[in-house]
């Protein structure tokens, strides 16, 4: 038996072991999700059990070194870790930023002490990190951002706006681009730097969505002072930053079309439409798409495990993770339509607890999001034509 | 006839926008919402509807209305698609005057008409039992008892139905599930016994409810129409609704495409306004050819209901099945093109997506009409 | 019984009588239209005595004025003769570029003498025209044409070389756009002219297109001696001729999702892969397409209707005919797609007596052109964009 | 399995790809097709292409091939596809040699094999029967008579049928149309007697025929596998053909797609190069995404097919369907693109469009396959 095989069959084993029963159901709300933080709190016994287990053996984040609280785990391994815990339908312990944006950051481009510092606490689920990047006037064009770093001795001083910071008001720390040189060209004035919420002068409003949700804010700053060890990589360099990191964002939301989504979507209009005496839906429209979204749904599967496969062989375009982020947003918002023609009437419900309280349709609103936030569809589509098919002035 | 408004259409329909604009923006469907209203639209606006002649628009002049047609209905549902405003229009000046005036007996045509033109009275269609609309598959049983008929069933997705004084309930009388024989409709008191309403709180944050029968008993001069044979009355009043709820889309379609491209000339990034770049302009055009195609097709159907109503079962299809693909493509586009302020509350295009969604279920969806279409066309 | 009731009950009657039933069969072949011109030839002799008794009625062009020829109907007498001939099938008596093209120009912006002279000769079929505006170097962006007309005396002296005339080598006389001012800005300096194709100079080439027929040919100047009297409009301003005319191309462009185009696909399908118990294609995905084509087809023709009723309102945009022109086309491109697929197998063969010469695979390649031809459906896009919805920079 | 080519794989792949461009670019089937050749490739590369290995990429070593997967049989059918090149490699490399492998006797495998691999013996498989791709609904009919069976029946759209050695014919023994018991596969020769076969002239100008059985006399032996009991032998065989015509369409859609990429970089109107205009940047750039996607599902499907040979149905469908949608839209986008230039016999595009067009239909459209898709899944 080779040494994976060996390590599967133990992996199992000690999920089976350690994973309660109640986090192996999928997730209904908001509540099941464990994102950690000072002012953390768990929803029930068995999830808190779960994440002290996991904590305690690395595997918040099974391939971050085990110096920082990581699993210390090869790519394959953490690959098993992935598939067994899918295959019995367990939880993450903990989600956070700090796993899937700043971590990857700090490791490519922090120093020693900032690693150190930093890393630890979120594997732990000590601090809780939200990302600062977008402005009113810079979306699409973020580097267009104004948010303005003014050098004071030691100190960098910080004023300005920030929108779309997801959960900033439950946050302890941020990660935020803004500008510490405002005559530079626009790309080549940004820093990337780290700071506690509780700064004095940082204050933060929700933002009511069309979902009616607020999972983001918008973020103030006014002369907030923060040390200018705090930036991570060069001063000035923050857009190499930015780029990196938005590189991981996409790749994370192009698998949203692929994430633990319950039943297939064709058992579930059959479940609403019915089906004929041929075992057809009875909505042979409805049919129709659906198989057309299971078919680019699949697809879509075989180019993720590809990219991972080519980035592996050194062998892909580094620009690709925007063809995914683009291809896999797009397909999730179309999953999200078919659901709610496949839902009819009863989708449409917004408040009842018959209908989880709207969960379908709030989801279906939510996910109109996926294509705007990380770089919108248009922007994707230029970054492809440009850097992946040199079109001319793309 | 010419596939344009007349004359006295386009009247009508400035005189409808004058009001609506005025006392029924987007912003009076979000204080009606955020108030949590129970009624959830208002009462004196519809008092200045009425008065304006609007909510009997389809009543026969001899009972108080003004005898008009489909064309003047989807003009007035056109003008709602705009602002989205809510009001018992649909349900009570479309289809229950349509149903009354269509199958109606002199009584019952005398008791309920002139009160739905001079807005004292509300009523509601209860159709749909499934979560898809299936009309042949209604299952609401009628069984006679006496005089009349006891009622055992339950509807869903009836449109202002926790405000109704009177509703007008589809029930099977005879056939099985799937037959169109054996369909008939009643009219029902909901205050009667056996009657429980649950109002639905719904995306658009519009009205819908939810109605149990539990052998709920009705006289024989409740039956609307002949028993049994309620079939065509019914489907031509659903055709009447879906013709006036793609007007609406048509207009919702226009409302959202307006704005959005008045973000395009606003909004800037990347020191150009977004309307600048050729990948939105086309979009942009498509989506106002796409418009001005569906807008046609609405019309032609409205006409043809006006003109040849036992024959434009097809037009319909066509129109309901391209309002709501329209409309479902211009809120997307509408909702991408805003970028993240599109995803907020704060912004009223997200009224008009949710509001979209619920106009593309109303009487059949894109998918039920392309069926029934082909199913008319034997393929 | 109105005036219009009574026109129509006569037409009616004079068809009857005046068609023969051999014309009134759907086309199957290329010789089935006759166009006219100085060698033309009459595949049957039913052709020849349909043409000649609605040439005799004025009605090869019915709603043009007597005096040419025509039948100086108004447009509901002319529409009234459309739906009486399509109500028998009754097919098109003459075919031609003069009638549909340049007839309306002239009778906008020629002279006198002009529609004097060409007219009659077009309502007749004694002249057959071509036309003479795309160069390899001017496709969608027509207004860089290169074709040069310089001065000399009472003459212009054309040389330069068009492409896409259509059935140049059978045409007797050509329209043509040509640059008379080279130092004006691109719109300014061209002319709008007419000349016989004998002239000196004159020569084509037949392109072969990828539907294996060649409708179209490239055509050489060098050194044609035309009289300045032959310019229609104004020297110079030539491109208000080429728009006008190119609207009434794009209208008529527009129009082939809706020409008279046989079985309904619906039946057409049905045929080929047959129905299940409900009488629903077997192929149900095939169904969804073609009901979703039918719908948007018969929007379509709804628009087009209105487009007439707006016109006649004067409530209609200029540059609606490009919208029309983009919606039609690529609908008729999506009608054989679904041909293609319906016809399956059968629709591959090219050159068999079964498959009629393989007319439907031909048929389909040449629609790929509709998209190209008479303006782009990229370029109808940005004249909606920039002249309808008023885009800045479009 | 990692999804991407091993190294033995890409050498492969750079060995048929430089024999191919060197052999057979486009202008190879210009050629044939204007010469209106009788048969339809070039007998000498054919007999190139088996020296290097590739007739008997498919063949087990011990009947002289190389015992490779679907995966190689993919590369060699991807660089066909990038040029078009006509070759009897699908039907008698492809799908006859993985017939003759997976279902024949060691008599049968001895006969065939050695001279597929050697490129000495040319073969084709006849299923379809109407115009779409139904191999249920196969009704050729085989009926017992003495020691064997007699023929009787037409089949259409046979690749290579009329330049074949060897016919593998799908015939009904028992069952009726649309079950799957009651196929059986035999192994007929071209010049037996009642064997009439017609070269169908086709768009791609590749080979097809239509054949005509008349009690065509077949001894026992010539079953290939068990009588009643082909379906599944003939489905395995089916999803082979389908995941290297999906191979195929995978160069083709690249090929179209890079020529289409050089137009635009090459092309001005309006004083610009026509690749900087942001529509057709983004159409570019989403055609690429496409392609991308499509190439990794076929590749998923060669694997499944090489490693878990039961279970790839879905698979397969998968990669079939998505890689004709994905050449369709690749050739349109690309023929839309090249503007008048692409509706020219001049320009190789017409010809990638053409064979696109064939691809799509051989064994199956994506209609076909998102149907069946759907049918695995029990919606």
């Amino acid at each position: 038996m080779s040494d994976l095989e060996n390590f599967r069959r133990e992996t199992r084993a000690w999920l089976e072991a350690n994973c309660p029963p109640e986090m192996r159901r999928p997730m209904t709300s908001e509540g099941d999700t464990f994102w950690g933080g000072r002012n953390a709190k768990f929803s029930s016994e068995p999830q808190r059990v779960w994440f002290e287990r996991m904590r305690d053996k690395g595997w918040t984040v099974p391939h971050w070194p085990k110096e920082y609280g990581g699993g210390g785990l090869d790519g394959e391994q953490a690959k098993i870790v992935r598939q067994e815990m899918a295959a019995i339908g367990a939880r993450q312990p903990l989600v956070s930023f700090g796993i899937s944006m700043l971590g990857p950051a700090l490791l490519q481009y922090g120093t020693d002490a900032q690693k150190k510092e930093h890393l630890p606490k979120i594997t732990a689920g000590l601090i809780r990190w939200c990302q600062g990047y977008s402005e009113p006037n810079a979306g699409s064009d973020l580097a267009s951002l104004q948010t303005r770093a003014e050098s004071d001795g030691d100190d960098f001083v910080i004023t300005g706006q920030k929108i779309w910071t997801s959960y900033a008001n439950y946050a302890d720390w941020i990660f935020c681009l803004v500008r510490t040189d405002a005559s530079a060209k626009k790309h080549d004035g940004i820093s990337f730097i780290l700071f506690d919420m509780t700064s004095k002068g940082v204050s933060t409003k929700p933002i009511l969505l069309i979902s009616g949700y607020s999972p983001f804010c918008e973020t103030f700053f006014d002369g907030v002072r923060v040390p200018k060890s705090h930036v991570v990589g060069t001063v000035n360099r923050g857009w190499d930053v930015a780029k990196y990191l938005l590189q991981h964002e996409r790749a994370m939301i192009s698998g949203m079309g692929e994430r633990g989504v319950g039943r297939p979507l064709g058992q579930v209009a059959a479940d609403s439409v019915g089906t004929d005496e041929q075992g057809r839906l009875e909505d042979s429209m409805l049919r129709s798409q659906i198989s057309a979204f299971e078919i680019d749904e699949a697809a879509l599967s075989a180019a993720a495990e590809r990219a991972v496969d080519l980035a592996k062989a050194g062998e892909s375009h580094p620009a690709f993770s925007s063809a995914m982020k683009y291809y896999g947003t797009e397909l999730n918002k179309r999953r999200y339509e078919i659901l709610m023609s496949a839902g009819g009437a009863d989708a449409l419900e917004w408040e009842s607890e018959r209908s989880r309280g709207g969960a379908r349709p709030r989801a279906w609103l939510r996910t109109k999001a996926n294509s705007i936030e990380g770089g919108t569809s248009e922007v994707m589509l230029g970054i492809v034509a440009k850097r992946i098919l040199d079109l001319p002035g793309a | 006839m010419a596939l344009v408004l007349t004359e006295e259409q386009s009247m009508l329909r400035d005189s409808a926008r004058g009001l609506i604009s005025d006392k029924a923006p987007v912003s009076h469907l979000r204080q009606l919402r955020d108030a949590k209203d129970e009624t959830g639209f208002s009462r004196e606006l519809w008092k200045a509807f009425a008065e304006m002649g609007f909510a009997g628009l389809l009543v026969p002049e001899n009972f108080g209305g003004s005898g008009l047609g489909c064309v003047e209905a989807g003009v007035v549902m056109e003008e709602i698609g705009r602002t989205l405003m809510p009001s018992p229009y649909l349900a009570t000046a479309v289809l229950a005057a349509s149903a009354l005036s269509r199958g109606g007996s002199d009584a019952q045509k005398s008791a309920h008409l002139p009160k739905i033109s001079d807005g004292s009275l509300l009523a509601a269609l209860a159709i749909d039992e499934g979560t898809k609309h299936r009309p042949l598959q209604i299952q609401l049983q009628a069984v006679r008892s006496g005089n009349g008929f006891k009622l055992n069933g339950a509807k869903a997705f009836v449109v202002d139905g926790h405000t109704a004084d009177l509703l007008i309930v589809a029930a099977r009388t005879g056939g099985a599930a799937g037959e169109r024989n054996g369909l008939t409709l009643f009219l029902v008191d909901p205050k009667a016994k056996g009657v429980a309403i649950e109002r639905t709180a719904m995306v658009d944050s519009h009205n819908a409810a939810r109605i149990e029968f539990a052998n709920v008993e009705v006289n024989a001069d409740q039956v609307l129409g002949e028993v049994d044979q309620g079939g065509a009355l019914l489907e031509g009043v659903l055709n009447i609704g879906r013709g006036a709820v793609a007007s609406e889309m048509v207009g919702l379609s226009e409302e959202v495409f307006g704005r959005t491209v008045t973000y395009l000339k606003e909004r800037k990034q990347f020191g150009k306004l977004i309307g600048e770049f050729q990948a939105l302009q086309h979009r942009a055009a498509e989506l106002y050819i796409d418009i001005e195609i569906t807008r046609a097709a609405v019309l032609k159907a409205l006409q043809t209901l006006d003109g040849d109503f036992d024959h434009a079962s097809a037009a319909v299809a066509v129109a309901k099945a391209r309002a709501g693909t329209t409309a479902t493509r211009a809120v997307q586009e509408g909702v991408q093109m805003h970028g993240g302020m599109g995803m907020t509350d704060q912004f009223d295009i997200g009224f008009f997506m949710k509001r979209a969604r619920v106009c593309q279920e109303l009487f059949g969806d894109a998918n039920y009409h392309a069926d029934q279409l082909a199913r008319m066309k034997s393929y």
